[in-house]
């Protein structure tokens, strides 16, 4: 087999099975969702207030995410969610979810360090 | 001994004499990649810790002095034994064990679809794995090595690197961390180019939230399916998904943050510089460096193009619910490029919070090239 | 290579040929452990870390991958070598040397009488080993390593088991950790039924303050009797002993500091998967598993009843000045025996606080195990 | 010898050791313990308010302590000693000695991260 | 086995026949050296754990248990492994990993004059070295280690120690961290007796502020230099150097703090216990331990010396603008000598600020001291 | 070559050899500081008040500090100048450039942890 049909075969075929596994993944995921939201978690509670500024937090960089999705929301542009990633190194992030005067539901991606 | 032994021996136990060009070229590029980390930002933690590498390994006898074997009861060079955690395999998936602790899956738990994407990313891999051996006539193990750059993953990047051509490791991680940090340069023309005005504007619907249930469960799932199609990739899904559930049980924190502190940069310093170690003037000054490095853009142009068409796809089939950028999130690089998505978003839309959808690709992405590193071992190893 | 050869590779590649029935029940166990760590709070440093190794161990082809050992220049598996830390023993020590500096041991340097309580507890160390060899026909190895369950310590329970009998010590340390958990369960009827209402109700002094002399007395003291009389036990005693030493001196917190987190978090997470990784069908599913569960369970007990014994005869003796329930945490598992004596103290009077009392056979109770494990290994290694 | 003589023997001799050597530790203890009361410190300072909230500690956490000691004391139930043990994870804990408005010595276990 | 078999074995396992006169004197010296760092503050980061692994060590049959190599398919004892941190010259470097992260260089860029200072000190070195080997007869190599003592530097002195004559290690370790706890009281009369009271109140001027440009070049500037003349130094220097690149960057916090705590204060633990472990009767009890302890302080005398006398000229040269004291601090200790100097120069002027003017000279004795080692180790290794 | 003849060359001979790198050393600094006072930094910005306190230091040994800085400066002895340290282990410790009110410039050697 040539140089330049075992790469040719080599990419379809690996591009394929990458494709495969994740769509399994994929159906799994579905499905446990799906099983997760229709049976098992039947009346999750919503609404609530849980935003709780952490004081181990950037103070400044929260406040910013806070105020930022305040005016949005009173914008009315975004329906429900706002997100925000401080301009900080790769790595350690974390998505924190935020209820805003439970206006509306804020997703944050803050640094966890 | 004689006085004149002495100072002989004084004379020429300093470095003048072992000198060459070579080495202070490599020494400019140690230095280059220090000031890029530093002066510019780009992937500080690894390109200063490489860079500083580059610039002692080519300075005259450190070589043999820190990477020298031990030998007839003298022992080896500080950085023969530490190098081990390079050698021997052990330190990418430890980085892997502090990323899997750090990273929250939950956008893509809310959003399983995106995973997808994170496969439509991984052609930056075979497309280049191509390119490479068709075109430029790598062989095999070469090839593969330099496609794996595409999966815009370092800890990815040089497990498969070292298992299929180890001399090749210092130039691809090089060009990998380069490339990770230059995603917000790479990225957004190739997804102006491939998208409309009007699909960049597409607002997406909020995420569901997701229970911890779902969360504790995922890492388990994940690695289950994942290692039965590609048991190679074992070391590193196995390390992300234990970092992974340690952060997402809720009862064990001491461990997550062990994983995601000391544990993930320790050991960053001592691979970094490791991989700086590797970067002599025999390995790296050679025309093949220069292909690495196209190929390695090359492999980030893919892997972005990649991901908007199956989001233009996507958004063709789902009547425009899916913003068609967010597929450039996953070729990873987390979690810079989905934050690259978001502002191109904005362009369009200064309302439009892409972020979080983004995040589901990005974070697939990782998973996605940890299998595609899977297959790239089975059939070259 | 034609491409027939690829796709065989490929499809040859996964794990699906690989899953056996004993493998997919190990890893119903593995999620089972993770179960109980996460949703009921049992140890879950350790069983999740456990449960997490034993799922992904027991995965297609992922024993070769992560287990192997270096062979032909190749290098081994990722836990060939994290693994090494248990083989070798370094691991539980160095937990001990966390375990010291995070132990108080003033209530214990306060009321020394207490000591023998955490003596009275190895009961269930002797008891088990009796019953172990004489009922169950185990060998004298396998008798030592299951009745050191009784000792209700972790570190000190795989150390000694991976002397006597390797091949046991996922089974037993799954073992003891699970106990370690249920002793909320398994104690309080055991007191209940050794001890009278009145002896129950018992109000103890409050305890002398202790000078920082003294704590930095105790460990050198401890350690040098402990040594003196059972040698065997000096890696455990010693550890401990060090990080106490460390923690009492008040002039060197960063290295408590040190041991007390970054020491003990790192290791609890390879030690605990690496334990977790040895949980394979045929070492784990096998009638002596359910064996020594069952003896593990009586060594629980017997610990308990010994201890409570004791303290009923101290009561006795000291004109009623002893709760006697104060002696079931003498079997360790700290501090929850101690919250259990507690709990079960106050359903009589609120307004008693045993606490304090019980912390300090509590503490003992390590050092008794470590030195019932010096015994052990003296005759039977 | 037989297996369920030696596992008897070996048991008894065993626990006699360990009985021993426990025994030793406790009377050594003793010894040291009395010396330092008798000699090295005969006028520990006592009854000084020693106590100060760290401001690392866990507030809540602590709060109830002191507020259960509080309470305790107040209904003179007991004599000048209170424990508490917050329901952490076990390991990292450790003793603090607190004196409440130097009405009494509190024995809190806290944890220490 | 008959019972009198068992009751045999748990008298022979006991350690009372093991011990002797030698170990119950090593076991005091490891007390007093736990003593003097707890009671009196004497390094206790050091001596504490120095003084424990002594301690330890002596007890019967510890050494066996402990350090015993593995053999047969058992494995060998914790320090064993752990000590192999030790023999094979890892842990000293790594210590100087978070040496460098620890230490700012600020008042040495903004005053490179009193680099010299840092030179001068090494005379504690150099002339030692002649003593040691024309007086008191060692022969070079112990020479080496003993005038290493000079250094005033743990790490270089352990690393330098460990190359040229391994036994004289723990000798040679305690007696240099011994100095340095009592560099208050070896200091102050030499540095009287060789200034007047006029160059001991001079007032230094205040220093430039030193950008973070400069900061990022001057680890890599020094090591460049200085691993080109004295290749043998390149693992202390290339080891602070990075720390310190780390601790400058500003971009790479996390691997800095990683340096600073995690790295150093874990390596200490395992170091110098390990060292404790080396004092054996054999090695310590000996006439050389008397003469190594009067030769070390003869080294912090000239080391002493040596720098206050280039400090009296530099006074003289630049017409009374320096004053002679901080030559003092170029011994190292970091940053005790340089709170000695400030204490003698308040004496007699009780406004007067010498701190930062003698941390100059106090970290460049650093520099010097592994510059030195450097030469001891090219000549004599 | 005798040992006494040996050893004294050997002390010459390294102290001449230390003292050669670390001129290089001082010479390559003095190049490196001039380059950067006269051509790459001309203008750096001075007398603005850059020191706040952090809030991870240690109180109380940070106001003592502040304190004596004062006090110092209002006797007028130290003309712009303020060094301390603290009492501490050695090993961490930082240089923290402070200026007080405008009126100084203060460095501080503080504990990094
Ligand atoms: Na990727
Ligand atoms: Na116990
Ligand atoms: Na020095």
């Amino acid at each position: 087999m040539s140089e330049a049909t075992f790469s040719t075969t080599f990419a379809f075929l690996g591009m394929a099975v990458v494709f495969t596994i994740i769509l399994v993944l994929t159906a799994a995921m579905l499905v446990t969702g799906y099983m997760f939201k229709t049976f098992l978690l039947p009346g999750t509670p919503t609404g609530e207030c849980r935003y709780q500024p952490s004081p181990m937090s950037d103070p400044p960089a929260e406040h910013v995410a806070v105020i930022a999705a305040a005016i949005a929301i009173h914008r009315g542009a975004a329906r429900g969610e706002i997100s925000m990633l401080a301009q900080e190194d790769r790595g350690p992030w974390s998505v924190g979810s935020m209820v805003l005067q439970c206006h509306g539901h804020l997703n944050v991606l803050r640094r966890t360090r | 001994m004689e006085i004149w032994d002495i100072i002989l021996k004084l004379v020429h136990s300093t470095g003048f004499e072992h000198i060459g060009p070579g080495q202070v070229a490599m020494m400019g590029i140690g230095a280059l990649l220090i000031y890029m980390g530093v002066a510019k930002g780009f992937e500080p933690l690894l390109l200063v810790c490489i860079g500083f590498g580059t610039l002692i390994v080519n300075l005259p006898m450190a070589q043999e002095i820190l990477l020298g074997p031990p030998e007839g009861g003298e022992p080896g060079g500080l950085f023969w034994y530490i190098g081990q955690g390079v050698h021997l395999e052990i330190f990418p998936p430890l980085i892997f064990l502090g990323v899997g602790a750090m990273t929250d899956f939950s956008p893509l738990i809310a959003n399983p679809w995106t995973f997808l994407l994170g496969a439509a990313a991984q052609f930056g891999i075979f497309g280049t794995f191509f390119i490479a051996m068709a075109v430029f006539g790598f062989d095999p193990q070469e090839s593969g090595s330099i496609a794996i750059i595409g999966g815009a993953d370092g800890p990815t990047t040089i497990y498969t690197c070292m298992k299929l051509k180890p001399e090749l490791l210092p130039t691809v991680a090089v060009s990998a961390y380069s490339y990770m940090a230059l995603v917000p340069l790479i990225q957004p023309p190739i997804m102006r180019l491939l998208t409309t005005k009007k699909e960049r504007a597409v607002v997406m619907k909020g995420l569901r939230p997701v229970s911890r249930t779902e969360k504790v469960i995922f890492p388990l799932l994940i690695l289950a399916l994942v290692v039965l199609f590609t048991p190679e990739a074992t070391p590193l899904v196995g390390m992300l998904m234990l970092g992974n559930l340690l952060r997402e049980t809720g009862v064990t924190e001491r461990l997550s943050a062990a994983a995601q502190n000391e544990i993930i940069n320790s050991v960053t310093i001592f691979l970094a510089t490791s991989v700086g170690m590797m970067m002599t003037s025999e390995r790296f000054l050679q025309w093949r460096t220069i292909k690495i490095f196209l190929l390695g853009m090359l492999a980030f142009s893919l892997a972005t193009a990649g991901g908007v068409l199956l989001g233009k796809f996507m958004c063709l089939v789902t009547g425009g619910k899916v913003n068609p950028l967010i597929g450039a999130a996953g070729v990873s690089a987390v979690p810079m490029s989905a934050r690259v998505v978001h502002n191109v978003g904005q362009e369009e839309n200064p309302d439009n919070y892409l972020l979080m959808h983004a995040m589901g690709p990005n974070v697939a992405g990782v998973i996605g090239s940890a299998a595609a590193a899977g297959v790239l071992l089975a059939v070259l190893k």
